[in-house]
């Protein structure tokens, strides 16, 4: 955090459940997508989200943008609290925070043509004259690596890495302060992502913008970020250096998470993680991990872990075992850098 | 669960008191009741008594009152014109209206979405344009003169069927053609309207992709998914059910509701026009919490938002 | 003969081409890499094989399994091809499926219809299928929402749904866009499990050139609606020819090393409408001559099993090195 | 004038169906618009030694091309005037019931709760009258006016459009482009006026096209009742409401508006469905 | 012998009549039900002490009474007939008529409760009875307060109709009573559904001896259309109320013939007085001198209905004034009274029901475009209801339309209880003449025929032609459609006969 300043964005313990209800008598339970996160952005800083699929990424995105109220916690965006849904101050706000969704065909609406669709925030806010707008739209288009033929396009009539890019240009037509990218890149072909991920940076650079960075492709989270955080089960479990974290795990699932990541032209070995896949309907006692942590110890299971820097080197982690709390039960597995 | 229904039944409450009000003040202010019913050559004195004795002398407010005060004990008055039971008088016209409504909802239903389908997979086709005009046709042409044609060539040319009364179930069946075919033409363009807009959406091709064959894909993935305007539709048709069809029961001399309800409004016979209209009301409001139900089957998104679960 | 060939495969949306003359053979059990530029085409190919686009496209060219034309073919041939011989993951999951059916349904169907699983056996197979797939507590999420799974979980249902009718063929778009690594190792391994265990063959369509090159076994690379390269996947990834694959490879972000500028190809794709008359690249390409906006080329053999679309590319001996110079004789050939 | 050319070519791709119910409906408008100029009588003068005379058609004399009725008054006259009237009422109706209602049904969907209660309430209230004492109650409290009469027929169809449309901005809402527009930081007039409206559109003009001809229908029952446009006045639904006995004596005194009637909803329809058509890009 | 019974029922033939109403009241008991559509069915199943030859000259018979002779001005000794039975089997006695005279059908204050709408009724149609007085088995004696030159046709009214005091005292209530009267006419009350269908069933102990049908039923149809039809269709074999333009239609196929027409019950056009452009006689005269009446006959009624010397008819005897004329058409004069009365285009309201007279629409357009064209402002407003025509103040109410009947050899009756003081609209301030007024109490109490007459000539003449209250149009006409092969005639008023002396088919 730079002296003076506060941080674009902060999140404090926000928590979110849903409930869902099995056929049309079944009891309702409670699905704890996100479940305790505090994190912060300052300005100009790129936070990455990785973490396993279904961990509560998209959920963290919608509750720190304030569109889904969270069911505790609170966000503080430039130093004020995020405003509830729909009110005229939290309608304000959205020029100066966007999100590109994961889904781009969902978030796209098909009966309009997508450069009316980019150029909507813009119509909005207000911002410009007609011509300006238009001006604008075709900037960012290009940008983005859209042709112009793709103005009057619906969604439906462009590939699918073409309405990703749409859903992109939307979100950064208004050059908003804070972007949170959930999943961004993933329908680009590398050299479009090279594209996408040099604008993000320029952008970052030139307009200070605050970026929370939700993927799964490690390499662009590394290129982009500043700091990284890990998510398993609705919590953080390590947040430092993405360098620090990709080349030294100190979470056991980051450790897993690292070694499987794939590499053009070698096959190489990986941990492929153990046990049942996480449930957030029924969260495991102590340590969320520990079912599927091949280091587990008797601690683990009964005690949760608490997200703090780590003695050594400061880095932020969740695991008793990499605190030296508990002793590893077993050799960690070999994990290979590159 | 209870406090959806709490509510449910909260607001039918309001909207059957607003309609009992409303009917009320429209009756007692439109036209006096002894007039009509004692008819124009009656002496004054007649009229007179007549007033006084179905307490019409008395002030609105105080009439209004004293009607509520019967309704809640249960007692919704007596026809003015002969003094029989209101509910009663009703309650024996339903079963003769429902004997024309239900086969015309079932024959709406069973040609109208099936038509509306069909026109929709073979959009601006032969047959696609011939339904909808038919369907347009069906709509626009006004049932009497529908009932007359089918009267003209289906009873006095043809003599197969009677043309008018309650004999047997013979008689029904042109009134419920007539209705039939208005109700399943409405039902044929929504449902067509609907289904067009869902069979470009990618989970259809999902569903093509499967294998299903067309028709699967349709009736199981499609319909369902274009349902609402249609169910919207059948929940109206549902509750119009025990209204019966005014022109329709007066041109095949059929005494259902709604002759009784336009002889009674007529006659300003207040306790039956209640009667009816608190009927109409609770059907209306039966069909709703089936058309919600039905709502929240179809498309699961409809159901309660996902509220989140505040600890 | 190939399970399955696609030959001189075009579609048109109206008068712009989005694929513009494919040929492809997948052999059965092999698994083929589908990379390349968005929009180039690599869905579309997909969907007009099994028939899938809007009514929209026109499609021509030929589409043979085991010999029989199914492009064009009657519902009644077409639909148990569908789903029965080859499956198809789409890219949009969220939107691919329905949203008012239940998932444990729509996986169920795929059963019921290939594998007329019904009942009880259709449900314990449904979960066995999601449990295969990485979905926690899968004996409850069948009867999940859509709507109600995030993003990855929804891909894993699609991919559920198309191993439930145990194609023979398998096309899988972009898989494993929305899943972790290890979520993703975890459905690759299962992937190539499938393969060697049942001969299912893979067609994988992915950015993720890190998938393709630990999955396939061979890759074609796509440029505006044409195969420009094709190679085992050992080799594209030593010896790229085509520039464009040379592009692709140079653009990747790197998991170490100081954080430099990432290199993307420069320029955009030519517009459909609108194609260049020679090599649709050239625009593009730094190596690019005069003859590149004159040529169209059309791909060569290098080796054995490596082609390129590219007058330039040149063979070379599978354990050597290119050499630097052009052969005559190759730009000839490409001129016919 | 590129705008115009495309026009012109947008024209030239309309199919030949939809060119004729355009046509058909230019010519009704031109009809309702020049009424006064065209009809060949005043369309209450009576001729009672010429009741009932015969349409050329049918043999009769060029004098009353349509014939008379069973007041000797010309048909074709009355038939104009009562396509101004029926138009006026039809038109006026129609987009009376359809904003009322898709502002309720929108108002319903977006604020759910109480409000949503509320608007519900209504509509059943609404759909519980029938519409004869709705009839009774306007006309018995505020007279015959026709500005009133119009906005009364409007009433008629409101609930319907108020239900389809909260049934389906509800379903709406949960797509994700709506999330997404609203994240965006978009008013609830842009959201519901700007994409939910497009998206729920067809089924909208469905509607508008089916309560067009109900419209007229529901003048010629309350008309039949003596609570509709009265006589001497005259309307579409009028004259086949009196004419009906005539249907088989005098079957053109019904059958002229009967036919305008249904010519023009199927016209209406024909051009609502291709409209909806043309406003669907998924499809083509 | 119930097979005997059975064989003699199945060779008489069973009618379906196709009626637009059966019941305006939805009783049967003539002391609710007031209005025209009662009269067509109350004849087939009660009867009065005297009867109208209904398709003859309308002459008062011998009914339930076989003779009657008037002892003074006030009282009449009528003689009933021996060996009637009710439908429930009881035999006829001077305490049933003396009952169905009596306080617990029609004044109250006996055991039962009466309506009081009902006393009002009864008081209207014998407004001096005092009470009958029963002198034997089989004879009465009626009592009036006052000299009343009519008394004894006042017997006739339907009100009048003779029940079974048994069955009236074991009915539930007045009202239960009233849908199911037990009388003793030729058929008896088999079902009766409101609004619906009132089916009677031969009345084989009727004292005229076994009926000729087996089963009348009407059937209510309110579309013409569908009743014509129901004819057509065979599902009917009368169609009442046919519309004179419908003539032609029916009669096009051979097999239907269409019968009737005028009836002893009379349109006309009634004036608001107190309205204030009305309240000028010459106004109204310019009213009465620009209505077409033969053009409307002509026209609306084919010519098959007829135009009255005011309101009076034929068979009022030497009460008819021969020489009375109506208002003769002529618009100049009409125009030339406007002026006079310096009448400049203040609106009148008309009010019209929608066909509750046969062609009242389209009767009320011509004369509206008639009044219009003499440069009276003329609204026309359709109303629904009896109730709204009398709505307002008296610049709200003009014009509006009304129909008379009589039934009796004597103007008083209809006259004076129309519009003299005890009459509605005497009472309603809509009109009222001094001179007219004294007149009527002296045409009503008088018993000096000669002076009787002069009387009548004069208030005919005041009310319609110096100081009109009202515009004689036509004389109505009812028409009935019905199979070809039925001989049946039909009468001079609503009524239907279905006696022995009326049928073969
Ligand atoms: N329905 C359609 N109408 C018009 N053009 C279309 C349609 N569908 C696809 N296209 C165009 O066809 C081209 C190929 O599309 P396709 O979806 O195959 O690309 P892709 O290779 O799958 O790209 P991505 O990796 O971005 O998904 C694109 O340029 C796209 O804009
Ligand atoms: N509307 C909902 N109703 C019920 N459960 C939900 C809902 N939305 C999300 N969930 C659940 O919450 C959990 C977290 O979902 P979220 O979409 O945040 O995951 P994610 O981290 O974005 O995963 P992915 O990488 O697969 O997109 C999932 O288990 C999901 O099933
Ligand atoms: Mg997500
Ligand atoms: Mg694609």
């Amino acid at each position: 955090m730079s002296a003076g300043t506060a941080d674009l964005l902060e999140a404090r313990d926000l928590a979110r459940s849903y409930t869902v209800r099995r056929g049309l008598l079944g009891r309702p339970t409670a699905v704890r997508a996100v479940d305790g996160i505090s994190l912060r952005v300052a300005r100009g800083e790129t936070l990455g989200l990785v973490g396993e699929s279904g961990c509560g990424k998209s959920t963290t995105a919608r509750l720190v943008l304030g569109i889904e109220p969270p069911d505790t916690g609170s966000v503080i965006f430039d130093g004020n609290a995020m405003p509830p849904s729909g009110t005229a101050a939290w309608a304000n706000l959205r020029r100066r925070m966007q999100m590109v969704y994961q889904d781009p065909l969902a978030a796209l609406d098909r009966r309009l043509a997508v450069g009316v669709q980019i150029a909507e925030p813009l119509d909005i806010h207000r911002i410009g004259t007609a011509a300006e707008r238009e001006e604008r739209v075709a900037a960012v288009m290009a940008e983005v690596g859209l042709q112009p033929h793709h103005v009057a396009r619906h969604p439906q009539s462009l590939s699918g890495g073409q309405r990703q890019r749409a859903v992109i240009a939307r979100a950064l037509v208004t050059n908003p302060d804070l972007l949170v990218c959930d999943e961004p890149i993933s329908a680009l072909d590398v050299s479009i992502q090279a594209l996408v991920l040099n604008l993000l940076s320029d952008l970052q650079e030139r307009l200070k913008m605050g970026m929370l960075f939700v993927s799964h492709d490690l390499r662009a989270v590394r290129q982009i970020s500043q700091r990284v955080a890990v998510m398993y089960l609705g919590r953080i479990v390590e947040e430092g250096d993405p360098d620090a974290v990709l080349h030294e795990p100190a979470h056991p699932y980051t450790q897993a998470l690292v070694s499987a990541i794939p590499h053009p032209g070698k096959t190489t070995s990986r941990v492929i993680l153990q046990g049942d896949p996480p449930n957030p309907a029924n969260r495991p006692t102590g340590c969320a991990f520990h079912p599927r942590c091949p280091v587990a110890t008797a601690t683990c299971r009964t005690e949760t872990p608490e997200l703090k820097p780590r003695r050594s080197d400061g880095r932020r982690v969740a695991c008793h075992i990499a605190h030296g709390e508990a002793a590893a039960a077993r050799a960690p597995a070999l994990l290979e850098t590159c | 669960m209870l406090h959806y229904l709490l509510s449910r039944l909260l607001r039918a409450a309001v909207s059957i008191i607003m309609v009992v009000t409303f009917v009320f003040v429209v009756l007692r202010m439109s036209g006096d009741p002894a007039m009509v019913i004692m008819g124009a050559d009656a002496p004054p004195e007649a009229i007179d008594a007549f007033r006084k004795s179905w307490g019409l002398d008395q002030p609105l407010w105080v009439q209004y009152f004293s009607f509520f005060e019967a309704i809640f004990s249960g007692e919704l008055g007596r026809s003015m014109r002969d003094g029989r039971d209101a509910m009663a008088v009703v309650l024996e016209r339903v079963p003769s209206t429902l004997a024309l409504t239900v086969p015309a909802f079932l024959v709406n239903l069973i040609v109208g979405v099936p038509a509306g389908v069909y026109a929709a997979l073979h959009r601006n086709s032969l047959i696609d344009r011939c339904v909808m005009v038919m369907a347009v046709t069906g709509f626009a042409v006004p049932s009497f003169i529908l009932a007359m044609l089918l009267v003209l060539i289906l009873s006095v040319n043809l003599g197969w069927l009677p043309s008018a009364g309650q004999d047997s179930w013979l008689n029904a069946i042109l009134p419920i053609a007539t209705m039939g075919f208005g109700g399943a033409a409405l039902l044929a363009r929504f449902t067509r309207s609907a289904m067009l807009e869902v069979l470009g959406q990618p989970y259809i091709r999902t569903a093509s992709a499967k294998g299903l064959p067309w028709s699967a894909v349709v009736w199981r993935h499609a319909l369902q998914n274009a349902a609402i305007p249609t169910i919207t539709i059948i929940g109206f048709m549902l509750g119009g059910l025990v209204a019966g069809a005014v022109v329709v029961e007066s041109v095949f001399s059929w005494p259902g509701v709604g002759r009784l309800l336009v002889i009674s409004v007529a006659n300003r016979d207040l306790a039956i026009v209640q009667a009816i209209v608190l009927m109409i009301a609770i059907t209306m409001v039966a069909a709703n919490m089936i058309v919600d139900v039905l709502y929240g089957l179809v498309d699961p998104r409809m159901h309660g938002q996902a509220r989140p679960a505040r600890r | 003969m190939a399970f399955v060939e696609i030959r001189n495969l075009s579609v048109a949306f109206g008068r712009s081409p989005a694929l513009r003359g494919i040929n492809l053979a997948v052999e059965r059990g092999e698994a083929v890499g589908l990379v390349g530029e968005s929009g180039c085409g690599k869905s579309v190919t997909w969907l007009a094989a099994l028939g899938l686009l809007p009514a929209s496209a026109t499609v021509r060219g030929s589409v043979l399994i085991d010999g029989t034309e199914i492009l064009g073919a009657p519902k009644a041939r077409l639909e148990p091809v569908r789903g029965g011989r080859i499956a198809m993951i789409f890219q949009d999951p969220a939107a691919s499926l329905n949203p008012v059916h239940r998932i444990g349904r729509q996986i169920g169907e795929a059963l019921g219809l290939h594998r007329g699983m019904t009942g009880q056996r259709a449900k314990a197979e449904v979960i066995r299928l999601l449990d295969q797939v990485g979905i926690p507590d899968a004996k409850n999420r069948i009867n999940a929402y859509p709507h109600e799974l995030s993003g990855g979980q929804n891909q894993r249902v699609m991919i559920a749904m198309a191993l439930a009718g145990e194609p023979e063929l398998l096309v899988a778009d972009e898989p494993t866009t929305a899943l972790d690594v290890t979520i993703q190792a975890q459905i690759l391994d299962l992937l190539t499990t499938l393969r060697r265990d049942t001969g299912m063959a893979l067609v994988l369509i992915s950015h993720d050139l890190g998938v393709v090159s630990e999955t396939c076994s061979r890759i074609a690379v796509m440029y505006a609606g044409r195969i420009v390269e094709e190679a085992p996947s050992g080799q594209i990834f030593t010896h790229p020819n085509h520039p464009y694959t040379r592009g692709l490879m140079g653009a990747l972000p790197p998991l170490s090393g100081a954080r430099r500028r990432l290199v993307a190809i420069p320029g955009s794709v030519p517009e459909a409408a609108h194609m260049p008359q020679g090599c649709a690249f050239a625009p593009r390409c730094n190596a690019a001559t005069d003859r590149c906006a004159e040529v169209d080329p059309v791909p060569l053999p290098l080796t054995q099993d490596h082609s390129a679309a590219c007058i330039h590319a040149r063979p070379y001996h599978q354990a050597g090195h290119p050499s630097h110079h052009h052969a005559a004789t190759t730009r000839e050939r490409a001129m016919q | 004038m590129a705008r115009l050319r495309s026009l012109l070519e947008r024209l030239n791709r309309m199919p030949i169906l939809i060119t004729i119910a355009v046509l058909w409906l230019v010519l009704m408008l031109a009809i309702a618009v020049s009424a006064d100029l065209i009809s060949p009588y005043r369309f209450t003068q009576m001729d009672l030694r010429n009741r009932l005379s015969l349409p050329v058609f049918m043999g009769g004399s060029w004098s009353h091309v349509l014939g008379t009725d069973e007041l000797g008054r010309d048909v074709l006259s009355r038939l104009i005037t009562s396509i101004r009237m029926s138009l006026l009422i039809a038109f006026g109706a129609t987009i009376i019931g359809a904003v009322i209602g898709v502002t309720l049904g929108f108002v319903a969907a977006h604020f759910r709760g109480i409000v949503e209660q509320a608007v519900l309430a209504l509509v059943d209230f609404s759909a519980a009258i029938p519409f004869l004492v709705l009839a009774l109650a306007v006309l018995a409290f505020f007279g015959n006016s026709l500005v009133l009469f119009v906005c009364l027929l409007g009433f008629h169809a409101w609930e319907r459009y108020a239900r389809i449309a909260r049934g389906l901005a509800i379903s709406g809402r949960m797509h994700g482009y709506a999330a997404a527009v609203h994240q965006l930081g978009a008013s609830p007039w842009r959201l519901y006026g700007r994409h939910i409206l497009p998206n729920i559109a067809s089924t909208l003009i469905v509607s508008m096209t089916l309560a067009f001809p109900e419209i007229i229908l529901l003048e010629s029952g309350l008309s039949f009742l003596g609570l509709g446009i009265q006589p001497p006045g005259t309307s579409l639904g009028n004259m086949v409401g009196f004419g009906r006995e005539y249907l088989s004596s005098a079957p053109w005194i019904m059958l002229a508006p009967a036919f305008v009637i249904t010519a023009t909803a199927l016209c209406v329809s024909l051009l609502g469905d291709w409209l909806r058509d043309r406003l669907d890009p998924t499809l083509s | 012998m119930p097979r005997f019974a059975a064989a003699q029922s199945a060779d008489r033939p069973a009618v379906t009549v196709a009626v637009q109403r059966i019941s305006t009241s939805n009783t049967l008991e003539m002391l609710t039900e007031q209005s025209n559509v009662g009269a067509r069915i109350y004849t087939s199943y009660a009867e009065t002490l005297l009867g109208n030859d209904w398709i003859g000259d309308m002459s008062l018979q011998p009914q339930l009474a076989t003779g009657w002779k008037r002892l003074d001005d006030r009282t009449v000794d009528v003689d009933l007939r021996e060996g009637v039975k009710f439908h429930n089997g009881d035999v006829m006695t001077a305490e049933d008529v003396a009952f169905s005279y009596g306080p617990d059908r029609m004044w109250g204050g006996g055991s039962v409760e009466v309506p009081d709408n009902v006393k009002a009724v009864a008081r209207q149609a014998l407004p001096a009875f005092e009470r009958i007085e029963v002198l034997g088995p089989h004879k009465v004696r009626l009592h009036n307060a006052s000299i009343d030159p009519v008394l004894e046709g006042r017997l006739s009214a339907s009100i009048g109709m003779i029940v079974s005091k048994r069955a009236f005292l074991e009915a539930k209530s007045w009202m239960d009573w009233a849908r199911q009267p037990v009388t003793t006419g030729p058929y008896s009350v088999a079902e009766y559904k409101p609004d619906s269908v009132l089916t009677l069933a031969a009345f084989d102990d009727h004292w005229e001896g076994r009926p000729p049908l087996r089963q009348i039923r009407f059937v209510e149809t309110p579309e013409t259309a569908s009743r014509i039809n129901l004819l057509r269709s065979g599902g009917a074999d009368f169609a009442c109320d046919i519309p004179p333009d419908q003539i032609a239609t029916v009669e096009a196929d051979k097999r239907f013939k269409v019968v009737g027409g005028p009836i002893n019950n009379t349109r006309y056009t009634v004036f608001n007085k107190s309205h204030p452009v009305l309240a000028n006689p010459l106004v109204r005269q310019a009213l009465t001198h620009s209505v077409d009446r033969e053009l409307i006959v002509e026209s609306l009624w084919s010519g098959r209905t007829e135009v009255p010397r005011g309101l009076q008819w034929t068979f009022y005897g030497d009460f008819y004034i021969a020489d009375h004329e109506n208002p003769a058409y002529d618009p100049d004069k009409a125009r030339a009274l406007l002026r006079k009365a310096g009448y400049n285009g203040e609106p009148i309201p008309y009010r019209v029901l929608n066909d509750y007279y046969t062609a009242q629409t389209a009767t009320a357009q011509i004369n509206t475009e008639n009044w219009r064209s003499i440069g009276l402002n003329i609204k026309l407003q359709m109303v629904e209801n009896w109730g709204q025509i009398s709505e307002g103040g008296p610049e709200t109410r003009g014009i509006h339309d009304w129909s008379a009947a009589a039934s009796l050899p004597d103007p008083y009756v209809q006259m004076s209880g129309s519009w003299g003081p005890a009459g509605s609209p005497w009472r309603n301030n809509q009109w009222r003449n001094e001179e007219f007024g004294n007149l009527s109490k002296e045409l009503g109490s008088s018993t000096d025929r000669a002076r009787r007459i002069a009387v009548w000539r004069r208030m005919l003449q005041i009310i319609e032609i110096e100081d009109p209250a009202y515009v004689v149009l036509h004389r109505n006409a009812s028409f009935t459609a019905k199979r070809a092969d039925i001989k049946w005639v039909p009468s001079q008023s609503f009524v239907m006969d279905f006696r022995r002396h009326n049928w073969s088919a």
